[in-house]
C-alpha cells in the first residue's frame, strides 16, 4: 500500500528520461516509455489485493512538500476503491494505447520524426493522471490536475505545423485553463475555510460548526465550474471536437478514458463536499443532462467519424455528471470505467480505419468497410453496441445503475430525459456503425486492408473485454460492486434489479437501433433527406454546435480583444502620455511662454524694481505696525 | 561568524566595482578579452550569492540579520557602511547572482564597443547588490540611487528604438523616461528616509535600531500615516505599480536584451523589496493603514497588466506588461500582511525575477536574429528555432502558474494570503492568472506554432552559449516548482521577523 | 518748521526723480533724474541729523560721501553715454534692449 | 520766519524737478536742475549745515552740471526733438505717486515719535573732526572711488575715439512665433537715418 506512490514515479521518470535523451536513444526510446508504463500497470495489482483485504488507507510522507506560515502542506496518497478503480483503468488503457501507438506512429515504415517526443509526452500524461488519482491533498491535486492539462496541450498540439492542430491546442487548454480559475478559487476557499490541504480532513470537518456554509457553498460550485472544464460539460465544451486534431491513440486515451474523466473522479473524490449542497448536486444533474442531450444531438448529425465519437464522449460525461447529481456514487464511477475501455476501443479502431484509408474520417466517404477489415469493425461494432446500451455488453448494466440512481434520487423530468438520451446514444452509434461498415463498399476504398497485428490484437483484447466488464456487477463472489464502489459516508447497497427499469431500458436501446437501421439501413439516403428537409432549421442549428463556437469567439473577437485594445490605447495615451509627458511638456512650455516678458529695456526693470519696493515697504510697515 | 560569513557581503559589492575598473583598464580592442573577464566575474558573483543563500542559517533561534558588517563612515551623522541579510534578502541575492551571470553570459553578443557595456553593466550589478544587501537607511538609498543612473547610458547608447503605426518609441526616450521617472520617485523615497531619521532623532540610520525605536513607539502612528504614501509610490514606481506603471513597458522594450533582463529581472524586484525593507519595517502603522489602497492598486495591477498585454503586437511589450502584472502579484502578496502572502510575494519576486530573465533572453534572441519583434509577421519559428520554443514555452508556463515551475508555488501562496484578508480581490487576482494564460498561448500559438512564414526560413536556433545561459535559467524555475521547502524555509525566516505582520498563528482562520 | 515738513519735501522730489527715472527716453535726461534722487536723500539725511537731537554730524558727513559718489557716477555714465552714442547713433534708452531675452 | 524761508526754498526746489522732469527740451532740464540743487543748498542752510551748502553748490552746481552740458553737446541730443517720454509714461507716472503716497503715509503716521525737538547746528570744529577723525577710513575709500571713476571715465571715453565699433546687432528672432516686438518699427526708423 504505502509503495503505491511508485506507480506514477515510473511514468515521471521515463519522461524526463526521454525528454532528455530521447535523441540518442534507439526507436528515440518509445520502447521504454510503453515498458515503464506496463511496470505501473504490473505495480496496480498488489496494492488493489493489499487494499482488499487492509481495507483504506492513507499514507503521509515525512518531508512536508513545502510550509509557508502556519500553512503545513504535506504530501501523501490515498489508497481507496476510487483510487483502485481509476488506477487500473488508467494504466490499462494507457499500455493498450501506447502499444497500439507504437503501429500508429509510423507511417510506412519510418517512425513520425518526433515519435520520442510524443512517448515522453504519453508517458508525462499517465504519470500526471496517476498523481492525480492518488494524491491526498487539495494542492498536489490541482499541480496533477495542470500537469494533465498541460499534456492534453501537448499532444492535441503534436503536429504543431498544422494551424488547425495549434489553434486547437490552444483552445483547449484556454477553456480548461478558465475551468481550473473556478476550481484554484474553489480550492483556496476550502484551504483558507479550513486551515489545512488535506482532502481526507476536509470532507470530515465538513459539518463542523465554525465552519462558514456559505464559502462551503461557493466552493462547491467553483469546484463543478473547475470539473465542467476538463470534463467538457455544456458551457465549456467546445474544445472537446476540436481536441480530435491530434493523432487519434490521443484521443482515445485522453479525450475517451483518463483526462475527460478526471472531472468525474475530482466531483466523486469531493462527493461529501457536493453532498452537502443540495444546490449543487440538483446544478450538476442539470448540466450532465443538458450536456448528455446536447452531445447526443451532435453526434447524431456529425459526418467525421471522430467528432462523432468525441460527441458521444461528451454525452456519455453528461450521464456521469447526472448520476453525480442524483448521488449514484457507485453508478457514474461504474459507468466512467465501462465507457472508458468501450471509447478506448472504439476511438482506437477509428484511428486503424483512418491509418488504412489514409487518414480519412468522412464516414459519408466510408462504407462497407467490414469485409476488407474484419477485426476492426467486428470491434467497432461491439463497441458501439455496448454502448447503446446493449445487454449483456457493459456499459448496458451502468446505465441500468444510472437509471436506478436517477429515478431514486431526482424528479422524474430527468428520469424522462434520460431515456430519451438512451435512445438517441442508441440511435447515433446504430448510424455510425451502419453507415461506416455496412453498404456496398465505394470503390476507393478498395485498397483498404486491416491494420498491422500490432494495432488490431489491442482492439480485439478491448473488445472482449467490452464484453467481459459488464459482469463485475453482478453479485458474483461479492455482493455487487455497489458494496466495493462506496461513497465515503454512504453505506453499501447490494445489486438489486428493477425490472421495469430494466426492461425499459432495453426495449429503448434496440428501438434506437431499430430507428436507426430504418433510416441508414440500405443505401438510399432518400428518407433521411426528406427529413433532414423537415427539420431542415433545427438540423442546422446542431450542425453549427449550437453557435457556440461563434458565439465564444464573437465575444472573444468584440469583447475581449476589443477591451484590451482600448485599454492598451487607454494606457498608452492617458497614463503614458498626458500622465508622464504631460508636466514634462507644460514645464518646457511655460519656459517658452513667459520669455517674452523679459524685454531688456531698463525702464521696465525699474518699473520693477520699484513697485516691488512698494509692496514691500507696505507690507513691512503693516508688520511694524500690526506686530 | 567565519572568516567569509564576515566578508561575504562587502565582496558581493567590490567585486561587480573592480570589475568595472578592470575593465576601464583593458584596451578596447580586446573584445574578447572583456567578455571573458565579464562572464568570469558574472560567475564568481553567482558562486558567492548562492553561498550566501546556503549558508544563511534559517534555524527558529538564528538572528533575523545575518553576515552583519560594520564600516563608521561618518560618525556625527551617524552613517555606517552596515551590511546584513535577513530571510527577504537572501533570496534576491541569489536571484541577482543568477540573473547578473545569465545577463553576462547572454550580453557577450553585444558588438558595438563591448567594453564599455560591460562596465556599466557591472556597476549596475554592484549598485543592486548594495542595495539588497545594505541595513543602513543611507547606503541602501545610495546603491539605490546606483543602480539607476548606468541604465540611462545602457538604453540610450545600445538600446533599439521601435516604431508602430501610430506612435513610435524611439530608444533615447525610453532611457529617459524610465531614467527621469525613477529618480523623481527616489526623490520622494529620499523625503520618506530623512523624515524618518529626523522624525525618530536617535541619530542613526541604522535600520534595525530604527525599527526597534520605531516599535516602542518613536514614530507617532500619524507621522507613519504621512510618510508612508512617499515610501509607497516612491518605491512603488519602480516596482510597476498601476498609475505609475508607464516606463517600465517603453524602458524594457528599448532596452538591449542583457540590461532589460537584469532590470525587469532585479531592478523592478528593488522597488517591491524597498516597499517591505523601509515601508513594513519602519512604518508598520503607515503600512496598516495603507494595506487596502496597496492591495486594491496590486490587484489592477494585475488585471490591467494582463489585459494590456494581451492587445500588445509586439514581443518585448507584451513581456513588459506580464512584468507589470506579475508585480501585481508582488504587491498583492505584501499587501496582505500576512506571513503567507508575503512569503509568496518573495517568492514570486525570485521566480518572477528568473521567469522575465528566461523572456527577455529568448526574445532579445528572436530579436537579433529576425530584427523585428512584431507577432503579426513572426509566425511558425517552432519548426527552426526548436530550443527557443522550448525555452520560450517554459517561461510562459511559469507564467501562467502552471504546476510543477515556481511561478506556481508563489502565485497559489499569495492568493492563500489573499483570500485571508479580501477573498474578492483574490478572485480577481486569480482571474489575472487566467488571462495571463489566454495573451501567452495566443502568442505561442501565433508566433511558435502554425505554419512558418518563407522568410524565416534561415533563422539560426540558439547558440550553445545562450543555451547554457538559458538552461541555467530553467534549472531554479523548475526546482522551486517542485521542492520549493528550503526556498520557503528561508523566506519565511524573514517574513515572521518583520514587525505589523500577522503570523496567523491560530492556524489560517 | 518741524522734521516733518523736510520729510515729504525730500519724498516728493525722490518721486519726482523717480518719475524722470522712469519716463525720460534720453539717457542723460535719466541721468539728471538720478541725480534729483540723490539729493532728496542727502536732504532727508541732513533733516535727521538735525532734528534727532543727539547733535552728531552724521548725517552731514554721510551726506558729504553721497555728494562724492554722485560725482563720482555722474562722471562715468556719461563716459559710457558717450561711447552708446557713438556706437547706436543715439541714446534713446527704448532702443537699448540688447540683454532682451 | 524760518517757516516762510523753508516754504520759498521748498517751492523753488519742487518747481525745478518738475521742470527737469517735465521740460521738453534737454538744456532747460539741465538749467531747472541747477535750480533745484539751489534750493536743495538753500535748505541745508536752514539746517544749519553750512558747509554742506557750501559744498553742494560748489560740486554739483560747479563741476556736475557743466559735465552733463558738455555731455549733452557731444550727443548733439540738443535738437533732437522727438518725443522724449517712452510709452510707459503712464505706468511711471502712477508707480512714482504710489510710493510717494506710501511714503508720506508712512512719515505722518510716525510723525509723533520723530517731533521731539527742534533743529540743533552742529559746530562745525566737531564736523571736521568727525570727518577727519571718526570716517578717516570710509574718506580715504571715497577718494580711491572718485579716482578709480574718473579713469574709468578716461578708458572708456578714450577707446571710442579709433575705431567706430558697433554693438553686435541682435540677431533675427530665432523662433518664428514670437510675437511682433516693439522695436521693429524703431529699427525701421533708425534704417532709414542710415546708421
Amino acid at each position: 500500500m504505502e509503495q503505491a506512490w511508485l506507480i506514477p514515479v515510473f511514468g515521471f521518470g521515463a519522461f524526463a528520461f526521454l525528454a532528455l535523451f530521447r535523441k540518442y536513444l534507439p526507436g528515440q526510446g518509445k520502447h521504454l516509455s510503453v515498458l515503464a508504463i506496463i511496470a505501473a500497470f504490473v505495480a496496480v495489482w498488489p496494492v488493489l489485493f493489499d487494499m482488499l483485504d487492509k481495507g483504506v488507507g492513507e499514507h503521509h510522507f515525512p518531508r512536508d512538500w513545502f510550509s509557508a506560515g502556519p500553512l503545513e502542506v504535506g504530501w501523501g496518497i490515498i489508497v481507496d476503491p476510487l483510487t483502485i478503480v481509476m488506477l487500473a483503468l488508467i494504466t490499462f488503457v494507457s499500455v493498450i494505447v501506447q502499444v497500439y501507438s507504437l503501429g500508429y506512429m509510423r507511417h510506412g515504415n519510418a517512425d513520425d520524426p518526433r515519435v520520442g517526443w510524443y512517448f515522453a509526452v504519453h508517458s508525462l500524461f499517465s504519470a500526471s493522471m496517476l498523481m492525480l488519482v492518488l494524491a491526498d491533498n487539495l494542492l498536489l491535486l490541482y499541480v496533477a490536475w495542470e500537469l494533465v492539462g498541460l499534456c492534453s496541450y501537448l499532444l492535441i498540439g503534436f503536429w504543431f505545423e498544422r494551424r488547425s492542430a495549434a489553434e486547437a491546442a490552444k483552445k483547449a487548454f484556454v477553456t480548461t485553463r478558465i475551468g481550473d480559475v473556478g476550481l484554484l478559487i474553489g480550492v483556496v476557499l476550502l484551504i483558507v475555510e479550513f486551515g489545512t490541504v488535506d482532502v481526507i480532513e476536509i470532507m470530515n470537518s465538513l459539518g463542523d460548526p465554525g465552519v462558514n456554509q456559505a464559502v462551503v457553498t461557493a466552493s462547491a460550485f467553483l469546484v463543478f465550474f473547475g470539473a465542467m472544464g476538463k470534463s467538457a460539460q455544456f458551457p465549456l465544451h467546445v474544445w472537446l471536437p476540436d481536441a480530435m486534431e491530434g493523432p487519434t491513440p490521443v484521443s482515445a486515451l485522453i479525450h475517451a478514458a483518463t483526462m475527460v474523466t478526471a472531472g468525474v473522479f475530482l466531483v466523486a473524490r469531493l462527493f461529501p463536499l457536493f453532498d452537502a449542497v443540495e444546490s449543487a448536486q440538483l446544478a450538476i444533474a442539470a448540466i450532465g443532462i443538458v450536456t448528455a442531450l446536447m452531445g447526443a444531438a451532435m453526434a447524431l448529425v456529425m459526418t467525421d467519424l471522430k467528432r462523432i465519437l468525441a460527441y458521444s464522449t461528451m454525452s456519455h460525461l453528461g450521464f456521469m455528471m447526472l448520476a453525480l447529481g442524483a448521488g449514484g456514487y457507485t453508478a457514474a464511477i461504474f459507468h466512467l470505467l465501462m465507457h472508458g475501455v468501450a471509447k478506448a476501443m472504439l476511438f482506437l479502431s477509428a484511428g486503424s480505419i483512418m491509418h488504412a484509408a489514409h487518414d480519412e474520417t468522412d464516414i459519408r466517404k466510408m462504407g462497407g468497410l467490414r469485409k476488407r477489415m474484419p477485426v476492426t469493425s467486428a470491434a467497432f461494432t461491439v463497441g458501439a453496441l455496448a454502448l447503446a446500451g446493449i445487454p449483456p455488453l457493459n456499459a448496458f448494466w451502468s446505465k441500468d445503475e444510472i437509471l436506478l440512481a436517477v429515478a431514486g434520487g431526482l424528479n422524474p423530468v430527468f428520469v424522462v430525459l434520460f431515456l430519451v438520451a438512451i435512445v438517441l446514444s442508441a440511435l447515433y452509434m446504430g448510424r455510425a456503425v451502419l453507415v461506416v461498415f455496412f453498404g456496398k463498399l465505394k470503390p476507393e476504398n478498395d485498397g483498404v486492408h486491416e491494420s498491422p497485428r500490432i494495432m488490431a490484437w489491442p482492439l480485439a483484447l478491448l473488445a472482449v473485454l467490452a464484453v467481459v466488464t459488464g459482469f463485475i456487477a453482478l453479485p458474483i463472489g461479492y455482493e455487487g460492486i455497489g458494496t466495493f464502489l462506496v461513497a465515503p459516508g454512504d453505506k453499501p447497497h447490494a445489486f438489486e434489479v428493477v425490472p421495469v427499469w430494466l426492461v425499459a431500458s432495453v426495449v429503448l436501446a434496440l428501438g434506437g437501433l431499430a430507428l436507426a437501421y430504418a433510416l441508414y439501413g440500405d443505401e438510399d439516403t432518400s428518407r433521411v433527406d426528406a427529413l433532414r428537409e423537415r427539420f431542415a432549421r433545427a438540423h442546422d442549428v446542431v450542425a453549427n454546435r449550437f453557435y457556440m463556437d461563434h458565439a465564444y469567439q464573437w465575444t472573444i473577437d468584440r469583447v475581449v480583444l476589443r477591451v484590451s485594445a482600448f485599454l492598451a490605447l487607454f494606457d498608452r495615451k492617458v497614463v503614458n502620455d498626458v500622465g508622464v509627458n504631460g508636466p514634462g511638456l507644460s514645464a518646457v512650455e511655460a519656459g517658452r511662454r513667459l520669455r517674452y516678458h523679459v524685454t531688456g529695456l531698463f525702464a521696465d526693470y525699474g518699473l520693477g524694481i520699484v513697485v516691488g519696493v512698494a509692496i514691500l515697504g507696505a507690507l513691512l510697515w503693516i508688520r511694524s505696525v500690526t506686530g | 561568524m567565519s572568516f567569509a560569513e564576515r566578508h561575504i557581503l562587502e565582496w558581493l559589492i567590490y567585486l561587480p566595482m573592480l570589475t568595472a575598473v578592470v575593465l576601464v583598464a583593458l584596451p578596447a580592442a580586446w573584445r574578447l578579452a572583456a567578455r571573458w573577464v565579464g562572464v568570469g566575474s558574472g560567475a564568481l558573483l553567482m558562486i558567492g550569492s548562492a553561498w550566501v543563500f546556503i549558508a544563511f542559517d534559517y534555524s527558529a533561534g538564528a538572528d533575523t540579520f545575518q553576515m552583519i558588517k560594520v564600516y563608521t563612515w561618518l560618525e556625527s551623522v551617524g552613517i555606517d557602511f552596515r551590511l546584513g541579510v535577513d530571510g527577504i534578502a537572501a533570496p534576491m541575492v541569489l536571484l541577482t547572482g543568477i540573473v547578473a551571470l545569465t545577463g553576462s553570459v547572454i550580453a557577450a553578443n553585444v558588438d558595438r564597443d563591448a567594453k564599455n557595456y560591460y562596465i556599466l553593466l557591472f556597476v549596475l550589478i554592484a549598485g543592486v547588490y548594495g542595495t539588497f544587501v545594505s541595513i543602513d537607511l543611507f547606503f541602501f538609498f545610495f546603491f539605490y540611487e546606483l543602480a539607476i543612473v548606468p541604465m540611462f547610458l545602457l538604453i540610450a547608447v545600445w538600446g533599439s528604438s521601435s516604431t508602430f503605426a501610430d506612435f513610435a518609441r524611439t530608444k533615447e526616450y525610453g532611457a529617459l523616461k524610465l531614467v527621469l521617472m525613477i529618480v523623481a520617485a527616489s526623490v520622494l523615497v529620499w523625503i520618506g528616509i530623512i523624515a524618518i531619521y529626523v522624525w525618530v532623532d536617535i541619530g542613526t540610520f541604522d535600520i534595525l535600531r530604527l525599527r526597534d525605536a520605531v516599535q516602542d513607539g518613536g514614530l507617532s502612528s500619524g507621522a507613519q500615516k504621512t510618510l508612508f504614501p512617499l515610501v509607497m509610490v516612491g518605491f512603488g514606481l519602480l516596482a510597476g505599480l498601476w498609475p505609475f506603471h508607464t516606463w517600465s513597458p517603453d524602458g524594457h522594450v528599448a532596452a538591449p536584451t542583457s540590461v532589460s533582463m537584469l532590470h525587469a529581472g532585479v531592478l523592478m524586484k528593488l522597488g517591491a523589496f524597498g516597499i517591505i525593507r523601509v515601508g513594513m519595517t519602519l512604518l508598520p502603522e503607515g503600512m496598516e493603514a495603507w494595506a487596502l489602497v496597496l492591495f486594491i492598486l496590486g490587484t489592477v495591477n494585475v488585471v490591467y497588466g494582463a489585459v494590456s498585454a494581451m492587445a500588445q503586437t509586439d514581443l518585448k511589450y507584451v513581456v513588459g506588461y506580464s512584468s507589470v502584472s506579475h508585480m501585481g502579484y508582488v504587491i498583492m502578496g505584501i499587501a496582505t500582511l500576512n506571513s503567507i502572502g508575503l512569503t509568496g510575494a518573495t517568492l514570486q519576486m525570485f521566480s518572477h525575477g528568473i521567469m522575465t530573465a528566461l523572456f527577455f533572453a529568448v526574445v532579445g534572441a528572436i530579436y537579433e536574429r529576425a530584427h523585428t519583434r512584431d507577432t503579426l509577421i513572426l509566425n511558425g519559428l517552432a519548426s527552426k528555432m526548436g530550443w527557443t520554443t522550448a525555452f520560450f514555452v517554459i517561461a510562459g508556463l511559469t507564467s501562467l502558474g502552471l504546476p510543477g515551475l515556481s511561478g506556481f508555488i508563489a502565485e497559489v501562496l499569495v492568493f492563500i494570503g489573499a483570500f485571508h484578508e479580501q477573498p474578492i480581490l483574490g478572485a480577481l487576482g486569480i482571474l489575472g492568472a487566467a488571462l495571463t494564460a489566454v495573451y501567452i498561448l495566443r502568442l505561442v500559438a501565433r508566433v511558435f506554432f502554425g505554419q512558418r512564414d518563407p522568410q524565416w526560413d534561415d533563422l539560426p536556433d540558439l547558440t550553445p552559449r545562450e543555451i547554457a545561459a538559458a538552461g541555467a535559467l530553467v534549472v531554479p524555475l523548475v526546482l522551486v516548482g517542485i521542492w520549493p521547502a528550503p526556498f520557503l524555509d528561508v523566506i519565511r525566516h524573514g517574513v515572521d521577523a518583520l514587525p505589523g505582520v500577522d503570523a496567523l498563528v491560530g492556524g489560517l482562520l | 518748521m518741524t522734521l516733518l515738513h523736510f520729510q515729504l519735501l525730500s519724498a516728493a522730489i525722490f518721486c519726482i526723480g523717480l518719475y524722470g527715472v522712469l519716463a525720460r527716453r534720453s539717457a542723460v535726461l535719466v541721468l539728471m533724474s538720478i541725480e534729483l534722487m540723490l539729493n532728496a536723500v542727502n536732504l532727508q539725511l541732513v533733516a535727521f541729523g538735525a532734528f534727532s537731537g543727539f547733535g552728531t554730524s552724521t548725517g552731514q558727513v554721510i551726506a558729504v560721501f553721497v555728494i562724492t559718489i554722485a560725482a563720482a557716477e555722474v562722471g562715468l555714465a556719461l563716459a559710457i553715454v558717450m561711447r552708446l552714442f557713438r556706437s547706436r547713433g543715439g541714446v534713446n534708452m527704448d532702443e537699448i534692449d540688447v540683454m532682451r531675452g | 520766519m524760518g517757516l516762510v524761508l523753508f516754504y520759498a526754498a521748498a517751492t523753488l526746489t519742487l518747481f525745478a524737478s518738475f521742470g527737469v522732469v517735465a521740460t521738453r527740451n534737454i538744456v532747460h532740464a539741465a538749467l531747472f536742475l541747477l535750480a533745484a540743487l539751489a534750493g536743495v543748498a538753500g535748505l541745508f542752510v536752514l539746517l544749519y549745515a553750512e558747509f554742506l551748502a557750501l559744498v553742494q553748490l560748489l560740486i554739483y552746481g560747479g563741476a556736475i552740471i557743466i559735465v552733463i552740458l558738455f555731455a549733452l553737446m557731444l550727443t548733439r541730443s540738443g535738437e533732437y526733438e522727438g518725443e522724449t517720454e517712452t510709452r510707459r509714461r503712464p505706468f511711471a507716472a502712477v508707480a512714482a505717486a504710489l510710493l510717494f503716497g506710501l511714503m508720506t503715509a508712512v512719515f505722518v503716521a510716525d510723525a509723533e515719535q520723530f517731533n521731539t525737538n527742534t533743529r540743533q547746528a552742529v559746530p562745525f570744529r566737531t564736523l571736521a573732526e568727525d570727518l577727519f577723525a571718526a570716517w578717516a577710513v570710509p574718506f580715504e575709500i571715497a577718494s580711491l572711488v572718485l579716482l578709480v571713476a574718473l579713469i574709468g571715465a578716461v578708458v572708456i571715453g578714450r577707446a571710442g575715439r579709433e575705431e567706430d565699433e558697433t554693438l553686435p546687432e541682435d540677431d533675427e528672432p530665432d523662433d518664428a512665433q514670437e510675437p511682433v516686438r516693439r522695436g521693429s518699427r524703431r529699427r525701421a526708423e533708425r534704417r532709414r537715418r542710415g546708421v
